[in-house]
């Protein structure tokens, strides 16, 4: 049985930059900058992960939580990004 | 206990549709109608024979991987299980009959509709026989995907928001879920029902009672309980009408069988009186702004969405007249609920099952254009009546019953106000539906077309709601199954 | 305070905060991002509390694999539908909710 | 040994629910019909309304031998639909079958070549169903089941015709109705609550239950027979009927006569005697507010029928009138005025049928709907005007029609109850009835006829003053409101029998 | 949130809705405070079984066989979302989306079998360490796409049958395993000799079906807004 490492300052910072990394990731405007900060919360969160003694989540959530989903949102923004473009030829 | 020799069909009640449900994936866009409709019909027998052991036998469980619980999971069925079971395969079936002709008359939407109801359908039949809380997280989630999938079906913009809007508010609830199973874990370290309910029972650490209350706003979320109602209509009145008819008979008793489970049983010790009259509050709420926003709709199938509203309040009638009130009230007011639920059920599938039905014959979806209706689909007509009657809780219907049995708790434990709501409520049911009926009378304008609709539709929506009338003739078989 | 009850504290702290910005935020993006923070927070207080004396508890660690492919599932299935919505109606935005200035604008733009 | 009735082969059981299904199964089928098929629905129609009959008869023959036919079917733990037929079911049952032969007949002929008379005889006799079903309930779940399912058959027929004013009738009749039924739903659960299930047996049976729910029992009351006055249009709740006088001819027949006010009649009927009790019922005092409430409506609705000149809107006050008749016999305490009461539930239904019958034929025949344009049609119809004019003697009361009988009983009762004032009430109502129906009968006989009928439908032939099938129904139901007064002493008739209820209703009363 | 309120929303709702934010966050931590010690430990459990469950990884034998049928469940829910996301009608994407780049053509030739062995070294390695099928079906999906966006791999967004096959035959071998278990007389029993061989077979078919599954979950979507200058596809 695997035993949880000891509570120290790495965690209460890590804590802070999570939080703060998803406050800026929901209060953003920029839809672009918000998804790359929901990217380093999702990278963030596997750091915790692997605090908590969670190995497999940690890869679950690079390879999944940040990377799957950050794609799949970096795409989405891609097309909205595309699609703004398009309807800004179309108005000139 | 059924002998070792003896066939037991709750783990192939999950198995068969999602089995069924894989092969339609695999056989491509708009197949699989008949290997659906073959998987409903050996599922209907599964779940009376199933209701038949449990009937002899009492509640049983199934221990998957053969570990239990705690380690392992558990399925579990009982009287009120086998019941859902049984309702569930009641009205797929027909559901599917009708599909399979709607979808050919129009096929918009209904590509991936065989698979995505095979999964729906084995969500539900594995949420009702879950007996562990993370299970019913992903059951729940299995639900939500599916139904989300069929309403944005159609493709066009309004099923396409309405699918979203859905999708974001099922996941807002079972998110709410997910915390309150997380709290639930944390404080007793284990999310087995069976394991569960002795634990809170001895010690109601305040994160059972936030449990409590997270599971309550997630699955009031998912039930579309008045005020978090507001997803409901344009997802159930945009769908086709099969699926309308699917998700507003049996996705929204999903969430409702699990609060209505966890609050009889796992939170029991936690329940308070105050609590119970505040989703009463909430379901009074539904019955009368759903009655009121339905009269006011004029496309036919936002009046039925909005009718769904307004019964979903019934089902939480339950809550204050089973809670702080003495035996006799408390279980009249549980069979009253239920059979809300199963009445409801079937008179809402019936009733999309009609209004589909007109929709196709008129060509649109618009009340104030059914003239003529009543002499060129009567059968149809005639199935939203019969589907009407039971919603407005006249006798002799499964709604009626209902009624009767939750007018009696208030009764016996003197809460006269929800009398007035519910005398209230059917009374404004009466008037919606009359609102339809009424326009369907007088003769057709000079130029409206009547198209034909297809047999299978008209007479699988009429079983339906044939079967809402015997369950209220009939209502004590479910009634002692639900003893169990 | 133990680690594992510091970080589920930490995990409901992202619950609400996600929650917030679940029902905040009306572009559809932000609404996404927000059920993630929301899901992740409910993850970090089921390991958390599970492993609160110390000792990793496998079960919940499992679970949140599980919860981690389901919430990946149903964000696919999300903007599928909001970039279908895209197309259909030229906004990632549900009918009656209204972008506040500057949102969905590219900030250097 | 009581001798085997001729049911041998049929439990005694089943025959309640047989007499039911006998509407019900035709009517189902008659839905379904291609609207083509005329011989087939006129013989289900027929062959229901046979089946009927005959089933009533058998079981007429049975409870004179003190068979007992009680049919059971638990529905809800501790709710039981219970149909039987007693004394009093089987008067309203063979009343209801008798005069829906006649308005089948009737309305075979008027609906001639109309469209949608697959629907409308499909309600038509789902209709009957549920009126015979209000007179065979057992007990207040099971009157309140077929109560309900009498309301939703009617409003179809209400609307038949489909016009913005049949549409606004039905509108109105569904309000009241609908409003009606949760008053009495409320009422009858309640009363389960108290009391649990109860069934109608004479006497009633709430007198043992303890004395402090007194005031709760009142107030069911209350419930209860606002619930059936709707039907019965007590003053103030009969707004619906004179508007539902839009429809067909006989769907007023069945509205008036057959089936609707008379359920409402027949429940107050139930209520009062087989769930309370007539002896309880007056010592809580409830006896003496119904006799004022229906002697008011008894006097309001011939005021109104007064100034009124579409003659089926006369006629449909001079029901609100005259129904309460029976309520007002109800009331009365004494078995005197229960027997004018209870057989005026069916001389009223006999003798208003004929009108209704009669003003159909003006209408259908001739195009006349108003009383002023009646001027010398007995002329022209002598059959009809003849049967209407027997038909309207009734309703004044004169001898030896029907009503002669009821008001006389009722007269009486009302001194054995000593309650004087409604002999006056009796004395104004007469003169009212006379005061509405006599002009009718002047113009028919004794005005110049028109030189021509502008409006004329179906021409006379060969010696028919209209379709056979209009005339026989009114002349018949003219006949018999002439022969159950002049017979009112045979062992057959309806006095008979309701003189046998009565004497079961008063079995511990000793006066 | 920016304290700057939506538009279209009072100010009223914003702050109740912040509000009922902070009070659960509160209400949480109250709760988590508070906590009862736990009636039942689990860790302890799963060691205890680990030995009968056929793999040595905790966390595997939680996830394929104590809870296996969550896992199950999963997959359905996986499919589910790539079955919803067709049938919401996402429009064709073109046979070759960035035309026929040369450079990434060669760069997925040389990198998709790497990522084919690490996929199948994560596998292999889930059964004592931390790893398994989700995450080697990740890799998968990433050489997925890659290997679509170079051209290499049929459109996702109408499937034909070979594709529906593949996505659909990793679930389809667990539903069958699952089934397979009641003849053991419990849904997803292994016989305990196998379990390890059949733990791995269902993992190897979830990863094959995963990787492809997920990779449709990306490329399933609908097209971008094309236009007739653009570098891509008319």
């Amino acid at each position: 049985m695997t035993e949880l490492a000891d509570f120290g300052v790495f965690d209460v910072l890590l804590a802070l930059a999570l939080l703060g990394s998803a406050w800026r990731a929901l209060a953003a405007p920029d839809l672009f900058k918000a998804t790359v900060l929901f990217i380093v919360f999702g990278l963030l969160m596997a750091l915790a992960w692997a605090r908590l003694a969670a190995p497999d989540i940690v890869l679950a959530e690079a390879a999944i939580g940040a990377g799957l989903t950050g794609a799949l949102l970096l795409d989405a923004v891609g097309h909205l990004r595309a699609r703004r473009r398009a309807r800004e030829e179309d108005g000139r | 206990m059924p002998t070792p020799e003896a066939f037991d069909p709750l783990p192939w009640l999950i198995l068969l549709p999602l089995a069924w449900a894989t092969a339609a994936f695999a056989l491509g866009p708009g197949r699989g109608a008949r290997l659906a409709i073959a998987g409903l019909a050996a599922q209907l027998a599964l779940a009376l024979i199933l209701a038949g052991q449990v009937l002899a036998g009492g509640a049983r469980a199934h221990a998957v991987g053969g570990w239990g619980a705690p380690l392992g999971i558990d399925l579990m069925v009982d009287g009120l299980a086998a019941l859902m079971l049984l309702m569930t395969a009641v009205v797929a079936l027909p559901i599917a009959i009708y599909a399979r002709g709607y979808f050919r008359a129009r096929p918009k939407g209904g590509e991936w509709f065989w698979p995505l109801a095979g999964f729906l359908v084995a969500a539900l039949d594995a949420l009702f026989l879950a007996a562990d809380l993370f299970n019913l997280y992903v059951t729940l989630e299995l639900l939500g995907l599916a139904a989300v999938g069929l309403t944005a079906a159609a493709g066009d913009r309004a099923a396409v928001a309405a699918g979203l809007r859905y999708l974001l508010a099922t996941l807002l609830g079972s998110g709410a879920y997910l915390l309150g199973v997380a709290l639930l874990y944390g404080a007793h370290g284990s999310v087995s029902l069976t394991v569960l309910a002795p634990a809170v029972a001895a010690d109601p650490a305040p994160a059972a009672a936030l449990a409590l209350a997270l599971v309550v706003a997630g699955m009031a979320l998912k039930t579309a309980l008045f005020p978090f109602h507001f997803w409901l209509p344009p997802a159930h009145g945009g769908a086709a009408s099969p699926v309308s008819a699917l998700l507003s008979a049996l996705v929204i008793k999903a969430s409702f069988y699990l609060l209505l489970r966890l609050w009889l049983d796992l939170f029991a010790p936690l329940v308070s009186v105050s609590a119970a009259q505040l989703l009463g509050l909430l379901g009074a709420g539904a019955i009368l702004w759903g009655s009121a926003l339905a009269l006011v709709q004029t496309r036919l199938k936002m009046l039925v969405a909005y009718s769904t509203v307004a019964q979903i309040g019934y089902l939480f009638l339950l809550f204050p007249l089973a809670t702080g009130v003495s035996a006799t009230a408390a279980e009249a007011a549980v069979q009253g609920g239920v059979m809300q639920a199963l009445s409801h059920a079937l008179a809402k599938a019936a009733m999309f099952a009609a209004a589909g039905g007109m929709i196709v014959a008129v060509g649109r979806d618009d009340i104030a254009r059914l003239g003529g209706i009543a002499g060129r689909v009567p059968l149809t007509l005639f199935t939203f009546g019969l589907a009407g009657v039971t919603l407005m809780g006249l006798p002799p219907s499964g709604g009626f019953s209902a009624k009767w049995l939750l007018l009696m708790a208030a009764l016996e434990s003197g809460q006269w106000w929800w009398v007035v709501v519910m005398v209230v409520g059917g009374l404004l049911a009466a008037a919606y539906v009359f609102k339809v009926l009424r326009q369907a009378f007088p003769p057709a304008e000079p130029g409206d077309l009547v198209h034909r609709v297809p047999r299978a539709m008209e007479w699988s929506g009429f079983a339906l709601a044939v079967g809402g009338i015997l369950l209220g003739l009939f209502g004590a078989g479910p009634l002692a199954l639900l003893a169990v | 305070m133990s680690l594992g009850l510091f970080y589920a504290l930490l995990g409901g702290g992202l619950f609400a905060l996600g929650l917030a910005g679940l029902i905040l935020r009306p572009h559809l993006l932000a609404k996404i991002i927000g059920f993630n923070v929301m899901g992740s927070g409910a993850f970090l207080v089921l390991v958390g509390l599970g492993s609160r004396d110390g000792v990793a508890d496998p079960v919940p660690q499992a679970m949140v694999l599980t919860g981690i492919v389901v919430a990946v599932a149903a964000t696919a299935l999300a903007l599928a539908l909001a970039r279908r919505l895209l197309e259909l109606s030229g906004d990632m935005v549900l009918p009656g909710e209204r972008l506040r200035p500057g949102e969905d604008d590219d900030a250097d733009a | 040994m009581p001798p085997e009735p001729v049911s041998l082969m049929i439990p005694d059981a089943w025959l309640p629910p047989l007499v039911v299904l006998s509407s019900f199964l035709p009517g189902i089928a008659i839905f379904f019909l291609n609207e083509a098929r005329v011989r087939l629905r006129v013989t289900l129609n027929l062959a229901g309304a046979l089946a009927k009959l005959a089933l009533i008869g058998v079981m007429l023959w049975g409870v004179m031998h003190e068979h007992e036919y009680v049919f059971r079917h638990a529905v809800l733990p501790g709710v039981e639909l219970v149909l039987k037929a007693d004394a009093l079911a089987l008067l309203f049952v063979s009343l209801s079958a008798v005069l829906w032969l006649f308005t089948t007949l009737y309305a075979i002929g008027y609906l001639e070549n109309a469209p949608n008379r697959s629907r409308f005889f499909g309600f038509f006799s789902v209709c009957v169903t549920a009126t015979v079903g209000v007179a065979m309930a057992g007990n207040l779940f099971t009157f309140f089941l077929f109560y309900e399912l009498l309301t939703l058959s009617t409003y179809p027929l209400v609307v038949h015709r489909g016009t913005p004013q049949a549409m606004r009738a039905g509108h109105l009749y569904l309000g009241y109705t609908l409003a009606g039924g949760a008053l009495l739903l409320v009422g009858t659960i309640w009363l389960y609550g108290l009391a649990g299930q109860v069934d109608f047996v004479p006497g009633g049976s709430l007198a043992a239950l303890p004395a402090e729910t007194a005031g709760q029992l009142r107030l069911v009351f209350a419930l209860l027979i606002a619930g059936v006055g709707v039907k019965a249009a007590l003053v103030p709740l009969h707004g619906w009927l004179p508007q539902a006088m839009v429809a067909p001819a006989p769907v007023s027949a069945l509205l008036h006569a057959v089936a609707v006010v008379k359920a409402g009649a027949f429940g107050i009927v139930r209520v009062v005697y087989e769930v309370y009790g007539i002896e309880f019922a007056q010592s809580l005092d409830l006896l003496t507010p119904l006799a004022v409430v229906a002697a008011i409506t008894i006097i309001w609705g011939s005021l109104r029928a007064l100034s009124q000149d579409d003659l089926k809107k006369r006629l449909a006050y001079s029901t609100v009138s005259q129904v309460s008749y029976i309520a007002l016999g109800v009331a009365l305490f004494g078995p005197v005025g229960t027997i004018g009461g209870v057989v005026h539930l069916v001389h009223q239904g006999i003798m208003k049928i004929t009108l209704f019958f009669c003003a159909g034929n003006f209408a259908e025949t001739l195009g006349l709907h108003k009383v002023s344009e009646l001027d010398g049609v007995g002329r022209r119809m002598p059959w009809s005007a003849a049967a209407f004019t027997i038909g309207a003697f009734g309703m004044i009361g004169a001898p030896p029609t029907a009503g002669f009988i009821s008001k006389w009983y009722l007269g009486l009762g009302a001194l054995e109850a000593h309650m004087p004032w409604v002999l006056a009430v009796l004395a104004v109502s007469t003169l009212l009835n006379a005061a509405y129906f006599l002009p009718i009968l002047h113009r028919l006989w004794f005005r110049p006829a028109p030189a021509s009928w502008p409006h004329e439908h179906i021409p006379a032939r060969a010696g028919w003053e209209t379709s056979r099938l209009l005339l026989l129904p009114p002349v018949a139901t003219a006949a018999a409101t002439l022969a159950v007064g002049v017979f009112a002493a045979s062992s057959l008739s309806p006095l008979d029998w309701a003189k046998l209820i009565a004497a079961r209703e008063y079995l511990r009363w000793v006066p | 949130m920016s304290g700057s309120p939506g538009a279209g929303r009072s100010r009223i709702v914003t702050w109740a809705v912040v509000g009922l934010c902070l009070g659960l966050a509160g209400a949480l931590a109250w709760a988590m405070l508070d906590l009862p010690a736990p009636s039942t430990r689990l860790p302890g459990q799963v060691a205890a079984q680990l030995e009968r469950s056929g793999v040595e990884h905790p966390v595997t034998a939680v996830l394929l066989n104590f809870r296996g049928y969550d896992t199950l469940l999963e997959i359905a829910v996986l499919l589910l979302a790539l079955l919803g996301m067709l049938a919401a009608g996402v429009a064709p994407r073109a046979s070759a989306p960035l035309g026929a780049s040369s450079m990434l053509a060669a760069l997925a030739r040389a990198l998709a079998p790497l990522m084919v062995l690490v996929a199948g070294y994560l596998l292999w390695a889930g059964a004592f360490r931390p790893g398994g099928a989700f995450q080697a079906g990740a890799v998968l999906a990433a050489a997925g796409v890659l290997l679509r966006l170079a051209g290499f791999l049929p459109a996702w967004t109408r499937p034909g049958a070979a594709l529906r096959m593949a996505l659909a035959a990793g679930f389809a071998l667990f539903l069958a395993i699952a089934a397979l278990g009641l003849t053991e007389g419990a849904l997803l029993r292994y016989p305990e000799p196998s379990a390890g061989a059949l733990i791995l077979a269902i993992e190897s078919g979830l990863t094959f079906s995963l990787g492809l599954i997920l990779a449709g979950l990306f490329l399933a979507g609908p097209e971008l807004p094309r236009r007739e200058d653009g570098g891509g596809t008319p």
